[in-house]
């Protein structure tokens, strides 16, 4: 038993894009897993809730979630070389989803696949669609999953980690479709990543997580210019950067703890350059500062005073 | 994917040549047949005559290539010594009962094992499941000749439900016997085909919950069912076609053994089929029957991964892409 | 000195062991915990057979005809002997004649199992590792292994070494020829599992780490890849450990197994066979049981084996 | 009404030709359909068959003289003549024939008239008729028509329609056959005998069910109506069964051991340069260690007839006397053994088929136990019957069981293949390597001996030698059961051939 | 620091991507070849830092491997401290095999998982007989683990108890092992986080101050890249379309595929810098384009390009193979 995602609280508005940005292992995919409902066992949720327009959505039963996945709530994985079935061809794929959904004939699902395909660019749309994914490449095969989850028109679209697998120029490309889909039918987005460059050029807002907490969330710019906590102040020293040829590379000792031995208190503790006795007992919760939340001890102040 | 079936052929016939030379060889050490020929009152004279007769007295290439050029000349896989008569007919007589029964066999492996296959990866942890799992082991944890007789003591024996042994009645249609047309026809096929196919329905039953089980993680079904597919349709349609691809090879394979295991199936249930055949033939050491069942059983096992390989090349699209795939597994 | 080294590592290894993985998950499985302390039991009392039996039914001088068909728990009628599971037709005490019969039983299985591994993984290795035209020929021979099923390799063996040795040495051999028998119908599985593993390990970093500074392909092959190819080998071996030991069972229904004044399990089982209607049932049964509690445990461990190492399969 | 037997054996008769395979169960279906001039009964004794009256020519010691019934036809019409055994005879004699080696004494065949034949011999044969109740008579036009005037030869290529198809004057005609899988016999409705025999089956269906399980199940499931060779652990069973029975009778051969005293040294045992079973001494201590009676109680369930020659009382020349065997006892056995030098023992190996006699392999197995107590330690090798008897007529064995049917009912046919040295035409199973000329003389005095009285007298001493030397070990008769349904009145033939003209049901 | 330590001189390896002489027979098809490294000449220079960049398939590890002698070249040449690298054996060979290393990209598929760190460390120091006993070995592991920041008690443990970075810092030291000179890097930190990326990267730079390394650093990052490189050659469809100095490279990019993947960096700076749209993906490598290979994505293209093949040309900060590089070269001078 270990918790992987601990007491990870955000809300996102209809149109926004929320950024969430953390190491590998820090509960990034969990958080988006948990969302759309499908945790796998032995996992399950223990605490909390998830609300889609106001309604929960995390207690209802698998038949009920069936409709919101998919329908409500989009999902786009990391390595478009394996999100696709290799056995259908992509109208295969996209038909059905379309006619899960939505009360469509065979023809009309197949009219509107080619017109989503389009609109992911995929050029001559009407004839590759009859294509296997492995006739496409990895970008185009990334377009096709984005096409697959936006079928059926979702308020939220979860992108966990859309271009990891891709490169770079092809990344650009991805980044951008998601984009200009997801503002079209101002449709919200949490993008999931590690990039700090994707999330600085896409998102709205940014959560920044932890060995399965929030560390920090708060709008794009601020956070990336400004970061609060020590974490995030590390974070974005440790990216190389295109324009600055520093020597060193600021680097966060040690590594991010495993998810069965993370320290008391403050989950950053050890790797923090400006811990405090408070840091190692008590575990920080939210709070405001500015326009941000943080946990961490260091703004415990801060926000008692702007709340008194 | 001409290319393909070529290079399979043109393989197939060496395989068939090296398993004739083995079979031909290897058979010459299991006794010697001119005892069997003649009764208990022979001469030393008439055991030089038949052997002479036999072309057992010529070095071995030579009987060998004389048996190929019988076979590839006018079809004649030679006589048999038990039964005088040509090992061709005998075999095309036998070859009806016992491809009825794999065939039923199989079916029988199959069907169960998909569907139990299927049923136990998806319900993973469920006690059914592994009452499944378990039980599925003894059936291969006894070896296949106590457990037909054990049907036959339970089924025949004690409850006479079912006939003890034979085809029961057959019809005739062309050169073909068949027992599928008659109710004791199809009664005699029960327990040899429960016997026969236990053991590949374990084993395909296993290889399909395994093989689901990890298309199950895969990433397209996740993705399939962060889309909203009803989870019928990810389990039958995307998962269970992704499973048939590596159990298709398996699956041919085990066929191919299904009428090997015949041989003791057939023995138990006095199945008239050409294991049956086979046995009568080592007891007799009648050569050609064996050589040529041995070989029949070669052409039918390299058909079987014919047809495997071709079925790869209808499931999975990504074959077809590249001929070369799939030439080796 | 180094000898402490030695020690300590041996130490450690066990308290490894002890921490992994596979003990944490095998102490959480029921099944796996009771088929191993089956099979411990079964080849425990196979191994102390002598000591845990007061008559060496392999002993034929030693046998008294007339205890023959004792019922279990009964004395006999003519010389008043008792037996716990009864005495089969030759006067033999059940109960020792399975612990005996699953000596060989036993010993075949596992010196089969090592036969084909050993060729196997060896042939796997080489196919994999060298590749192109080895590969082909040794892939090749497997195709062709795999054309003749193990029974008829077996039968055919079977028929090789009776031709090839003195008939009076036919006796001693019997038990190899069963070994090489079933080992030589079971090598291809090791061989093709071991070449997969092979190819993946082969293009992992480390071998090109190891390439990089000189090594030669045998250390590569023997030091780097084949402990890395090993676990699933381990599940074979289980499995197909159970399943020579049917084989045979089934070898010498056809009769070609164990000779009958050393009955193994499936000899015995075939011997039994023969009195399933005639009322003397533990002659049948009980041989019959042990066979099945063997091959069910082991089949059973390999099966959680088979889960318990494989990675996707958390 | 219409009586269906449905009748089981372990072995299929391997061909319909009469001539081409020496075989019981071969000859077992032929006698249904195929009929020979003389038959056995029942009970092995011999009857009028197609001949009704034979003799020695009066005048000429060298020919036997048959007349034959008149008025029999063939299934398919023809009629039957003397030109058709005239036929047969000659057919049986090709080198092709299986059945050849019974009739090398008969120089010809000829016919005299329609209904009268001659057989010339070599010489005196006083016992020829026994050597004809499996020779069966062909019709000649068929066999020409359908061009089988020989028996089936391997090296055409090619079946002869005679092994699928038959044309006798028997009780029974061919419906169809499935070799080795069932074959429907009719009842032939212009038979010669009826009013003769009981005639009650009017169809036979047979299947051969190799394995002794399974056979059985389909006895007591009620699938067939008679089966040949039950399991001895299963008579009782099938006797207990409702509507089963079990008849027995004793059957004509004799069970023993066979044991090289001829040659300088063993092969196939651990003592050098000296070959132990030459001593006299040992082959005595091995018959006196062997426990008869355990083995006929306990591994042969009381189904056998100890014995302590290797003939059964079938056979002419079998004396109480001789048939008596010693009361096991190891401890004198021991002491021989002790006095012979071997108090140590010696290592030997033992053969055994494992499927050709009534439990020969555990037979084996307590001769390996019994042996063990007086110090041989036996090595058991049991394998099928095609690797056995290559071993024995290969003279490659020096200890091994042998079982022997005497289908001419005369202990001649015992010497000539068991006692006499081995030559190009005797002694071919002589595996004990005995050698002894003076009584291979004798031998070869019984074939053309007339005085019936004299050769016995010769048979007789011969046999005396036999068991002084104790050559052979003989363990027992073998006892035949047939299981059938209840209401089956079919009595056990001591050479297991059933002949369903005689069955009569109640 | 001027001395030159490796040169590469148009370097070419092709696969041989035909299918089987029966289906080209029937499909009437002739061989295909797949040019992963196309007539590719660099020089490295004692003590400083080469970088290759280029997306995936551009041909960046079949160089690397060529470098070090995992893989024969088809036809250019490698030479190393003036002499040529081979593939073979003999003692000279492994003389210069222990002069050169390299750190590879997986941090879990380098270290074999069932070697304990200590033996994964010591093996080279074992293949290249480097010391003559147990304990001098244990020493040199020992002093090995502590150089890369681990401790030398950690030589007890196996690969699967370490971290991803930590893992890294193992291959390093294994590197460091046989006292190389020149080290390749063939995408060290790609699978890392970042913040155990600039772990590595500062370990790297700082051995290379400690130890005078020589590294031939490859990664598809053009801000990793940037922040280790000396000089940068940027690849493309395995030829070198770019080459030239770290800072240049990046301040005036001369050939359009390198301002291209500039302008697809995402910007973590937010500096609003203006880009273009990135357009086409890589082609097929079998059957790449005629003419220049990057034409179908150059917004820049015009006829000539389409036919015919650029040459290198020398450009301000180094060398370009782009007509349109030529051309500014041409106006300039
Ligand atoms: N089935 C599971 N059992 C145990 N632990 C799990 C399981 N699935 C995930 N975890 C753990 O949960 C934590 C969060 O995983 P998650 O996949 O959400 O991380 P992530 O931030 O998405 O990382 P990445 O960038 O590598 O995708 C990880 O430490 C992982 O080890
Ligand atoms: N052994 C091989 N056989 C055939 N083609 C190969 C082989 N190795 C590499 N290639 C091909 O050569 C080209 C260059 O491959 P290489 O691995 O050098 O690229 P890379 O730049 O390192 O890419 P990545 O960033 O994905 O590692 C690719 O198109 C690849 O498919
Ligand atoms: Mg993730
Ligand atoms: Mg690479």
């Amino acid at each position: 038993m270990l918790t992987a995602v601990d007491d990870v609280s955000f809300d996102l508005a209809r149109g926004e894009v929320l950024g969430l940005v953390g190491e590998s292992g820090a509960g990034k995919s969990m958080t988006g897993a948990a969302i759309i409902g499908l945790i796998e066992a032995p996992g399950r949720i223990t605490g909390g809730s998830i609300s889609l327009e106001g309604k929960r959505i995390d207690n209802l039963s698998s038949a009920e979630m069936r409709q919101v996945r998919g329908r409500r709530i989009g999902m786009v994985f990391q390595d478009p070389l394996t999100s696709l079935n290799p056995l259908f061809t992509i109208a295969e794929q996209l038909v059905e989803t379309i006619r899960v959904h939505l009360p469509m004939s065979a023809r009309e699902a197949r009219e509107r696949a080619i017109g989503l395909l389009n609109e992911v660019g995929i050029p001559a749309a009407s004839q590759r669609i009859d294509d296997y994914p492995h006739q496409f490449s990895g970008g185009m095969r990334q377009r096709v999953v984005i096409a697959l989850a936006l079928a059926a028109e979702p308020e939220l679209v979860i992108a966990d980690e859309p271009t990891t697998a891709l490169d770079v120029s092809v990344q650009a490309q991805i980044i951008d479709v998601l984009k200009k889909l997801c503002s079209e039918r101002n449709a919200s987005v949490i993008l999931i990543t590690h990039d700090m460059g994707v999330i600085a050029e896409t998102a709205d807002r940014v959560a920044v997580m932890y060995a399965g907490r929030l560390a920090e969330i708060g709008p794009v710019r601020s956070v990336i210019k400004d970061a609060l906590h020590p974490y995030t102040k590390g974070l974005m020293g440790s990216i190389p950067s295109l324009t600055s040829t520093d020597d060193r590379l600021v680097q966060i000792p040690g590594s991010m703890p495993r998810l069965n031995n993370i320290p008391e208190g403050c989950a950053f503790n050890p790797r923090c350059d400006q811990v405090f006795a408070r840091c190692t007992k008590a575990r920080p919760e939210l709070m405001h500062s500015g326009n941000r939340e943080v946990s961490c001890w260091l703004y415990d102040d801060a926000a008692s005073e702007a709340t008194a | 994917m001409l290319a393909f079936i070529i290079r399979r052929v043109a393989q197939s016939v060496v395989v068939l040549l090296v398993v004739g030379l083995v079979a031909f060889s290897l058979f010459r050490f299991v006794g010697d047949p001119v005892e069997n020929l003649l009764g208990q009152e022979r001469t030393v004279a008439d055991i030089e005559r038949v052997r002479s007769q036999l072309g057992l007295d010529q070095p071995f290439p030579v009987q060998y290539f004389k048996f190929l050029k019988g076979i590839v000349v006018d079809g004649n896989f030679g006589v048999s010594y038990r039964q005088g008569r040509p090992v061709a007919d005998i075999i095309a007589e036998r070859a009806p009962a016992t491809l009825e029964l794999a065939f039923v066999s199989a079916l029988f492996a199959l069907v169960l094992g998909i569907s139990l296959g299927v049923y136990t990866a998806i319900r993973r942890d469920g006690w059914l499941s592994n009452a499944i799992m378990t039980l599925s082991l003894v059936g291969v944890s006894l070896p296949t000749f106590l457990i037909g007789i054990l049907l036959i003591y339970v089924f025949a024996v004690e409850l006479g439900w079912l006939p003890s042994f034979g085809r029961g009645e057959t019809v005739k249609i062309g050169g073909w016997t068949t027992g599928f047309l008659t109710t004791s026809g199809l009664k005699a096929l029960i327990l040899p085909a429960i016997t026969l196919g236990l053991y590949q329905m374990t084993l395909i039953m296993r290889l399909v919950r395994s093989e689901m089980l990890e298309v199950l993680r895969s990433d397209y079904v996740k993705f399939a069912d962060a889309r909203g597919l009803p989870s019928r349709r990810i389990h039958f349609r995307h998962a269970l076609k992704n499973t048939l691809v590596p159990v298709i090879t398996i699956t041919g394979l085990q066929l191919g053994s299904i009428i090997a295991f015949a041989i003791i199936t057939e023995t138990v249930f006095q199945w008239p089929g050409v294991g049956l055949l086979f046995i009568n033939a080592i007891q007799f050491v009648d050569i050609p029957v064996m050589a040529t069942y041995l070989m029949l059983i070669s052409v039918l096992f390299v058909t079987i991964n014919l047809i495997v390989d071709l079925l790869y090349f209808s499931i999975d699209p990504r074959l077809k892409a590249d001929g070369s795939a799939g030439g080796g597994h | 000195m180094a000898q402490q080294g030695e020690d300590i590592d041996c130490m450690e290894m066990i308290k490894r062991f002890v921490d992994s993985d596979l003990v944490y998950k095998f102490n959480r499985s029921p099944v796996a915990i009771i088929a191993l302390a089956v099979t411990v039991l079964l080849i425990g009392g196979a191994v102390l057979a002598p000591f845990v039996t007061s008559q060496n039914p392999f002993d034929p001088a030693s046998l008294n005809l007339m205890n023959g068909f004792s019922k279990p728990m009964e004395p006999n009628q003519f010389t008043g002997d008792t037996f716990i599971f009864g005495a089969d037709d030759q006067g033999r005490d059940v109960y020792a004649t399975i612990l005996y019969g699953m000596r060989i039983s036993l010993f075949v299985g596992f010196a089969a199992v090592l036969f084909a591994m050993v060729l196997g993984v060896s042939l796997g290795l080489l196919s994999g590792f060298i590749g192109g035209r080895t590969d082909v020929i040794i892939m090749r021979i497997a195709d062709i292994q795999l054309t003749f099923p193990a029974i008829l390799v077996a039968l055919l063996i079977f028929g090789i070494a009776k031709g090839i040795t003195p008939p009076s040495m036919r006796d001693e051999i019997a038990i190899w020829v069963l070994i090489i028998a079933i080992g030589l119908s079971d090598w291809v599985q090791f061989a093709r599992v071991v070449r997969g593993a092979t190819l993946v390990e082969k293009s992992k970093e480390y071998v090109q780490a190891a390439r990089l500074i000189g090594r030669s392909s045998f250390v590569i092959m023997i030091r780097h890849i084949l402990p890395n190819t090993l676990s699933p080998v381990l599940v074979i071996a289980t499995i197909s450990l159970a399943l020579a030991i049917i084989a045979e069972a089934t070898l010498s229904f056809l009769g070609v197994g164990a000779p009958p004044t050393q009955p193994s399990l499936g000899t015995l089982i075939r011997i039994g066979q023969g009195f399933l209607f005639s009322g003397e049932w533990w002659i049948l049964f009980f041989p019959a049981i042990t066979l099945l509690a063997l091959a069910l445990s082991v089949n059973l461990l390999g099966d959680w084996l088979r889960d318990a190492l494989n990675p996707k399969l958390k | 009404g219409a009586e269906t037997l449905r009748w089981a054996r372990a072995g299929d008769s391997l061909t319909l030709d009469p001539h081409s395979q020496n075989e019981g169960p071969t000859h077992a279906l032929s006698q249904q359909i195929y009929e020979p001039l003389i038959s056995p009964d029942m009970e092995a004794k011999p009857i009028p068959a197609l001949a009704t009256e034979w003799g020695v020519k009066e005048g000429d010691p060298n020919v036997w003289v048959f007349k034959l019934r008149e008025g029999v036809k063939f299934h398919d019409g023809a009629d039957f003549t003397a030109e058709d055994v005239v036929f047969s005879f000659n057919r049986a004699k090709m080198e092709s024939s299986d059945m050849k080696e019974l009739l090398v004494s008969i120089k010809e065949v000829r016919a005299v008239d329609d209904y009268t034949v001659e057989m010339e011999t070599d010489g005196p044969n006083p016992i020829l008729p026994n050597n004809l109740t499996n020779l069966f008579i062909m019709d000649k036009g068929w066999a020409e028509t359908h061009g089988v005037e020989a028996p089936a030869e391997f090296d055409t290529g090619e079946e002869t329609y005679a092994v699928r198809n038959a044309n006798g004057t028997g009780a029974f005609m061919l419906e169809s056959r499935e070799p080795d899988t069932k074959t429907v016999l009719k009842a032939n409705p212009d038979y010669w005998g009826k009013g003769e025999f009981p005639l009650e089956v009017t169809e036979i269906i047979y299947t051969p069910i190799q394995n002794a399980a399974t056979r059985v199940a389909a006895l007591l499931s009620g699938e067939v109506d008679l089966i040949q060779d039950v399991p001895v652990q299963d008579l009782q069973r099938v006797s207990d069964a409702d509507g089963l029975k079990v008849d027995n009778a004793p059957q004509n051969r004799t069970i023993f051991f066979g044991i090289n005293s001829g040659d300088d040294d063993l092969a196939n045992d651990n003592v050098d340069g000296k070959n132990p079973f030459a001593d006299i001494r040992v082959r005595k201590a091995m018959n006196m260690a062997i426990d008869r009676d355990a083995i006929k109680m306990v591994v042969m369930r009381g189904q056998s007839a100890p014995t302590g020659v290797i003939i059964p009382p079938f056979v002419n020349g079998w004396t109480e006397e001789l048939d008596k065997y010693p009361k096991a006892d190891v401890a004198a056995a021991k002491a021989l053994m002790e006095e012979a030098g071997y108090g140590d023992g010696f290592e030997v190996t033992l053969h055994c088929p494992n499927d050709r006699y009534i439990n020969d392999e555990a037979i084996c197995q307590a001769m390996v136990g019994m042996m063990g107590q007086i110090g041989i330690k036996v090595n058991l090798v049991a394998q099928t019957k095609a690797n056995h008897f290559p071993l024995i007529s290969g003279k490659e064995t020096d200890f091994y069981l042998l079982g022997w049917g005497v289908p001419t009912f005369d202990s001649e046919y015992v010497f000539n293949f068991l006692v006499h040295s081995t030559t190009d035409e005797r002694g071919s199973w002589n595996g004990s390597r005995f050698s002894n000329p003076e009584v291979d003389a004798m031998i070869e005095s019984l074939g053309s001996e007339t005085d019936i009285e004299k050769r016995d007298d010769t048979i007789s001493k011969i046999w005396q030698i036999v068991q002084d030397e104790q050559i052979y070990l003989p363990v027992h008769n073998q006892v035949l059961n047939w299981g059938m349904k209840d209401n089956v009145n079919f009595p056990v033939q001591p050479e297991d051939q059933p002949h369903f003209k005689f069955l009569q049901y109640n | 620091m001027s001395e030159t330590l490796l040169e590469v001189r148009n370097l070419t390896r092709t696969f041989d991507m035909s299918k089987p002489w029966l289906n080209r027979v029937l499909e009437r098809d002739g061989k295909r070849f797949l040019r992963a490294v196309d007539r590719v000449s660099f020089t490295i220079r004692k003590g400083e830092t080469f970088a290759l960049v280029g997306e995936s398939g551009s041909g960046k590890s079949t160089i690397a491997k060529m470098v070090v002698g995992l893989l024969p070249s088809s036809s250019g040449e490698i030479l190393f401290d003036g002499a040529p690298i081979g593939t073979g054996e003999g003692a000279a060979m492994r003389a210069m095999r222990s002069r050169f290393q390299m750190i590879f990209q997986s941090p879990f598929a380098s270290l074999n998982p069932r070697w304990k760190v200590r033996d994964i460390v010591a093996e080279p120091i074992i293949a290249f007989d480097m010391v003559q006993n147990r304990q001098a070995q244990a020493a040199r592991v020992a002093e090995l683990l502590e150089l890369v920041g681990l401790s030398a008690s950690d030589g007890s443990k196996y690969p699967h108890e370490f971290s991803g970075g930590q893992r890294q810092r193992i291959a390093i030291a294994r590197a460091l092992s046989s006292n190389p000179e020149f080290i390749v890097c063939d995408e060290p930190t790609s699978a890392l986080d970042v913040s155990v990326q600039a772990q590595i990267l500062n370990l790297m730079r700082d051995l290379q101050d400690e130890l005078g390394l020589t590294y031939l650093f490859i990664s598809h990052d053009l801000s990793v890249v940037r922040h280790m490189a000396n000089r940068i050659g940027v690849l493309y469809l395995g030829a070198l379309v770019e080459n030239a100095q770290a800072r240049g490279l990046f301040e005036d990019p001369q050939h359009p595929y390198t301002q291209m993947l500039l302008d697809a960096v995402p910007d973590v700076d937010m500096t609003d810098r203006e880009r273009e749209e990135v357009i086409g993906e890589i082609p097929n490598p079998i059957s790449p384009p005629d003419g220049c290979v990057f034409h179908p994505r150059c917004v820049k293209a015009f006829d000539r390009c389409r036919v015919e093949a650029p040459a290198m040309v020398a450009t301000q900060y180094g060398e370009a193979k782009c007509f349109a590089a030529e051309n500014v070269r041409k106006a300039g001078s």
